[in-house]
């Protein structure tokens, strides 16, 4: 497994950004570029009150396997990824990546890039209740 | 034929009213098909989901053997 | 002034990624991107061990304009900068930048032209010290 | 012939060395040309230099008024 990958974790509890960039300190990178998705406080103008996120018992090991392939080829120093699941409130952190490189480009383009394979890929999926009591999971509607 | 085990995850499981079941069925799309039998919001979701197979990624034609298991996972939606 | 610039410095003393990404927090905002330059052990594999930054008095007002156009046009929900001045060392945090939107997509774009745009147009220079004694001002040798 | 200030930055000033100096220069032109003279390193900085001038970035033809003051940027190196 690439050593680059410093942190991968799919959990119940608080995420903190503070975590995710002590993973991916490191002396020889020159920059590290992260990325936290929040609980929105609408979808489609539609007025969000509350979110829980479920993932498939294997979910981690998707999660390996895109972190392996951001790793591949590409110039990056340390990698992580959490993402959070169960109830979560507006503004609550429901996943944070990060990616440190010796250099801006790579780790913008690797951060992204794991953030959207993550998404496309990762058996992790949402059920948002709106305020007006209706409630659906995204994307299966 | 193999009598084989799905199980449903999130946006399936709401539509099946439970997280797993099992049928007769020598394909996934035999599966498919027994389970969503009068069940129109069940067949229209797993219309729409990926199936894994032992952790692989695997087709409607994949041949199914006994006791395999198969998930039903609807479009993702995590971050 | 756009209102989506929330914090925006150069100081003298150490920058704070809680602080930056507080500064952002938006209910409405889906995505934050955030980046970090940090010093690196070395440049072009010639090992570094100090650093020196210099602001123009007038830094801010530059980091300003920059800010403001990349609020422009693009829906960036919130924004902040800070810049580091001063003798740092390695691993400290020499710039942070973070823009959040509602997605990632306008959150990664702006936060890649916030830092690119920082880097060519905001008066500040890194005078660097190498472990074998050497130094020199970076850009102008 | 006007009386104006150049103020250096960063390498600029370590090529000077000091942070400032006032000339006689009817242009931004002149006036590096009038500081440069014999000091061959200074001459090789400000040839990258950019200038300001009153807040606004300035070329070499730009005219100078009597006390203006011109800021010599080397490349900037922020982040």
């Amino acid at each position: 497994m690439s050593d680059a990958i410093r942190l991968l974790d799919i959990r119940e509890t608080a995420l903190s950004s503070d975590e995710v960039l002590a993973a991916v300190a490191d002396p020889s990178a020159g920059g590290t570029a992260l990325f936290i998705g929040t609980v929105r406080n609408h979808d489609d103008a539609r007025p969000v009150d509350q979110l829980t996120y479920e993932a498939h018992p294997e979910a981690l090991a998707h999660l390996r396997k895109v972190a392996e392939r951001v790793c591949e080829g590409a110039d990056v120093t340390a990698l992580a990824a959490v993402h959070r699941t169960g109830p979560l409130e507006i503004g609550d952190a429901a996943v944070i990546v990060a990616v440190a490189a010796a250099h801006r480009d790579a780790a913008f383009v690797a951060c992204r890039r794991l953030i959207d394979d993550l998404k496309a890929e990762v058996p992790i999926w949402k059920h948002q209740h709106f305020t007006d009591g209706a409630s659906e999971w995204v994307g299966a509607c | 034929m193999p009598e084989v085990t799905i199980r449903y995850f999130a946006a399936a499981r709401a539509a099946a009213g439970e997280s797993t079941e099992t049928a007769q069925a020598s394909s996934v799309k035999e599966l498919v098909g027994a389970v969503s039998a009068d069940r129109p919001e069940l067949a229209r979701v797993l219309g729409i989901c990926s199936f894994l197979l032992d952790g692989e990624r695997v087709e409607l034609t994949t041949p199914l053997y006994d006791g395999a298991q198969v998930d039903a996972l609807p479009p993702f939606a995590g971050g």
